[in-house]
């Protein structure tokens, strides 16, 4: 008999078990926070930049298990990266990281996507209202 | 791997009782019961005469021909709706008076007949689900030509007054159908005493075989058939009878008015075992539907903070469903927890326990302790959790912590 | 007693090769296939897609999705006819042609049709019951929305040119339904190359279990469901799936279609073995239905001065069918043989032999003996006869003597 | 495995398997024939009456095996009556003597008894016809 895994790679389980980088950044400088209780996913994403390089990343998130493997796969990909690299990484990307997943769930990647736009945005905020303009 | 399956209400197994009697009608008595010009025709006739009591017995229904077979529960909500209100389309008004948190069977069949110029009433229920009796009576008029109100429901295990339902609808002069399907075998139910006029069935929600279901019919009651076609049962369904799936139906009839009393006591302890222990184990949590007028083998609980489907994964092993709209292809979640104002980021965090015949105490431990680790896990990563922590309030619920009030 | 079973256009025995295959869905693959949380729903789908796979596959449906699971046949074609109409209520007038020979699963639908102002139409058919196709053409036009012609018939067993009616259909741009119980597994159907767009399946007609049908629908075709509730089958068909009849009706399709060609062959050896020794035994008979368009199991025959019932209990032993009214509840002889004009008194002299796997020479060689001394006991004692043979005509009958014109 | 005769009383059947008093009555003064072949059945019935009494009693039946059977027993029991006897045997005593008949064949039992009356008013017809009016 089948699994009720079944719907899932192996990687997403991997992550969905062993979530990488759960929590909040300490010292923080960047925080995405997307998605809608009512909606039933919700993801924060904190990101600590140091020299434009995205030096620590932390997610916490409720959502399906797609949600939860998807936020941990995204702060894996995101440290160490530049802020240009970071802004490049697609939610297909991150799909394709995880070895695909299911139809009706691909709204979480995309949901992983746009937690990690929001925090570099958050990041961007929080620089130029702190230093003065360029 | 071997999984524990909780999940009663979706569909049950097979009992092996039933299987044996239906061994006869897949193997050497193959006729039609149609055929009346050989014996194997009468075999066929004669096993389905006798499944046909034994359904008609399960309900309390005064005489087997009340009995009509159809190809499910599915099938019989339909018959029920379509068939009054087809036969009173002469009537230029309708009305069907209904619940909100009917089955999709009953839900969708009344929406069909909207479109004929239907109108169709939801009477109020409280925040359990019961209808409230009031709004009910108020809600009939001259023009009703149906009431139709579950037994019991398949996600919240609530029970309805049926019998003062009944007396409402005899009172009104106004035929009453109830979807029986998840109380038969759990909860007793007699269309006589309860003033029944029409009552659907499924086979595979009581241990007996997919595909084949009943409706009880009134006698004197006429419906206009849905599906034509040589004038077979009692000229409301017609189409060559499933024999075998018949037999079975009949034979888990009579096993569910057998073990109706030790089994239902047997669930309950089961079923009160799991509650306890979550309401003991686990902070933050909500039991959606009547904390009493339940059925014994249902638990509907919302577990605050963390979403279904990864609670279910938590689970592994354990079959379950749950009112998460990502354990649903339409990515909504459950119409019946928003219809008794469970608030969605609730509803996402809700899952369905239905025992069965198959569960132990054993299983209930196993589940505990799944339970207990995944929630525990799933709000260390949620975001909900630490605004909770943190006094924001996320939408304006209430989470008990204490006992359910019995 | 051992019956020799010759009644398979009423039913068919279940092949033990399809129980075999259905066995886990019997046991402990119980899941609903709706169950998308879990294992066991995740098996249950599994198993429904190949079947569906292969039931596909028996008609040359291009994709498994195309076919949609039934009740039965009668449901079926149920859901072709008034999926149709309702689909097309928009429209004024309305009209369906088809035969005044179809199945009362047809002809009751369309009768229901009429009522909701569906006009009927019937094409003419010659005394074989072949439909004419000038006719057909003829009462086709812009307010057609539907032609539905059978395949083959359960009585007489003439097969109808199908190909010919899915061009005319083709050209006039009028979905066309064929109703091809009789015809799976005995004779070539392809819904592509015979331009059908929607084609009904019963599994009990061969050899799959009772309680389980299909109707190939045309992709893009808009069907207005007659049984709602959770949007099962693509949004056509609802309720919970009936997983082990599915895998039946999968695996009786695989069969059909792998042994079509010596099945059919072994058939109408048999069957030629049979007609060839009643033409040569007995006097004054006719066969009804085609000569040589038929299906290659099913022999129909009219054997004057005698009533059908009584020469079937002088087959002692043997399960036939006859047009007979004696042998229906409703006292009257069978109607599709009045539509081919057979005059009264022939039809109710007429037996219905439906060969099948179960059948030998031995079989048919102990079925001409028993029709031999039957006839010629009953003649001895039939008034008929004597008139007959005292030259007086009974009514303007021909009855051949002469072997069939092949 | 019930048999398909079962719908029958072993009577019925014992009549239609050997059926009593089949052919027609040599010099016969009463005829009857009831039915219409377009309907499925026909009787035929011949009698020989002797100084108001019954003393032969014949049949030929176009019909089912209960036709048979009503038609075979109607013979039986008119043999050796007096017309006055004859005339209150009922489709019902026919039934009875029968052990019973399935309910949609009762309509036979009908046909035997009319196909007696009318070969009585045939002979009485016949007596009226020959010998001068009392
Ligand atoms: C309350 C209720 N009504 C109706 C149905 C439909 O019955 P079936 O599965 O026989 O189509 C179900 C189960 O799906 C049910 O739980
Ligand atoms: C030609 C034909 N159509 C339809 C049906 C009805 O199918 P089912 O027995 O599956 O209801 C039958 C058999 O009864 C049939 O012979």
């Amino acid at each position: 008999m089948m699994d009720a895994w079944d719907d899932y790679s192996e990687k997403v389980m991997d992550h969905y078990e062993n979530p990488r980088n759960v929590g909040i950044v300490e010292k923080a400088n960047g925080t995405g926070v997307v998605g809608n209780p009512a909606c039933g996913d919700v993801m924060k994403l904190t990101i600590r930049v140091e020299n434009d390089i995205i030096v620590d990343a932390k997610f916490k998130t409720f959502g399906c298990g797609a949600a939860i493997a998807t936020s941990s796969m995204v702060t894996e990909m995101v440290k160490g990266k530049s802020l240009a690299d970071a802004l490049e990484i697609s939610n297909r990307g991150v799909m394709e990281a995880l070895g695909g997943l299911p139809k009706v769930k691909r709204h979480c990647s995309v949901l992983a996507e746009e937690a990690l736009k929001a925090a570099i945005a958050d990041y961007e905020k929080n620089r130029r209202d702190i230093s003065p303009a360029a | 791997m071997n999984l524990i399956y909780m999940d009663h209400h979706a569909t049950t197994p097979l009992d092996a009782e039933v299987l044996a009697a239906m061994m006869p009608a897949l193997t050497s008595e193959y006729g039609n019961p149609s055929s009346n010009t050989h014996a194997y025709g009468h075999a066929a006739r004669y096993m389905v005469d006798s499944a046909r009591a034994q359904v008609a017995q399960l309900v309390g229904a005064p005489r087997p021909d009340d009995i009509i077979f159809t190809s499910g529960a599915t099938e019989a909500d339909n018959l029920a709706l379509k068939g009054i209100a087809h036969a009173k389309d002469y009537m230029p008004a309708r009305n069907i008076v209904t619940l909100a948190i009917e089955h999709k069977a009953v839900l969708d069949a009344a929406r069909r007949l909207q479109k004929e110029n239907v109108e169709i009433r939801f009477a109020a229920i409280d925040p359990y689900g019961v209808v409230d009796l009031d709004d009910l009576a108020a809600k009939i008029d001259k023009n009703t030509i149906l009431i139709s109100i579950q037994t019991a429901n398949s996600e919240i295990g609530t029970i309805q007054p049926i019998r003062e339902i009944g007396v409402i609808a005899k009172k009104h002069g106004v035929p009453f159908h109830t979807d029986a399907v998840q109380a038969l075998g759990r909860y007793e139910i007699d269309v006589m005493r309860d003033h029944i006029d029409m009552l659907s069935i499924s086979a595979h929600k009581m241990y007996g075989p997919k595909g084949i279901g009943a409706l009880y019919v009134r006698r004197g009651l006429k419906l206009t058939p849905i599906i034509d076609g040589g004038g077979h049962e009692r000229n409301m369904r017609s189409g060559t009878l499933n024999v075998p799936g018949i037999v079975g139906l009949g034979k888990a009839a009579e096993i569910a008015k057998r073990d109706l009393k030790s089994e239902s006591e047997r669930l309950l302890k089961l079923r009160n075992r799991l509650e306890d222990g979550i309401l003991r184990r686990i902070e933050h949590v909500r039991i959606n539907g009547h904390p009493t007028n339940r059925l014994p083998n249902n638990l509907n609980v919302a577990f605050a903070y963390v979403e279904g489907e990864s609670l279910i994964l938590a689970c592994r092993g354990v079959a379950l469903s749950s009112g998460s709209a990502c354990t649903s292809t339409s990515l909504q979640s459950s119409y019946v927890l928003k219809a008794i104002n469970v608030p969605d980021f609730l509803a996402h965090g809700s899952l369905r326990f239905g025992l069965g015949k198959s569960n132990s105490e054993e299983h209930v431990d196993i589940v505990l302790d799944l339970l207990e680790k995944g929630v525990r896990r799933l709000r260390e990563m949620s975001p909900l959790y630490d605004m909770a922590k943190e006094g924001v309030s996320i939408e304006s619920a209430h989470f008990s912590r204490h006992a359910r009030g019995k």
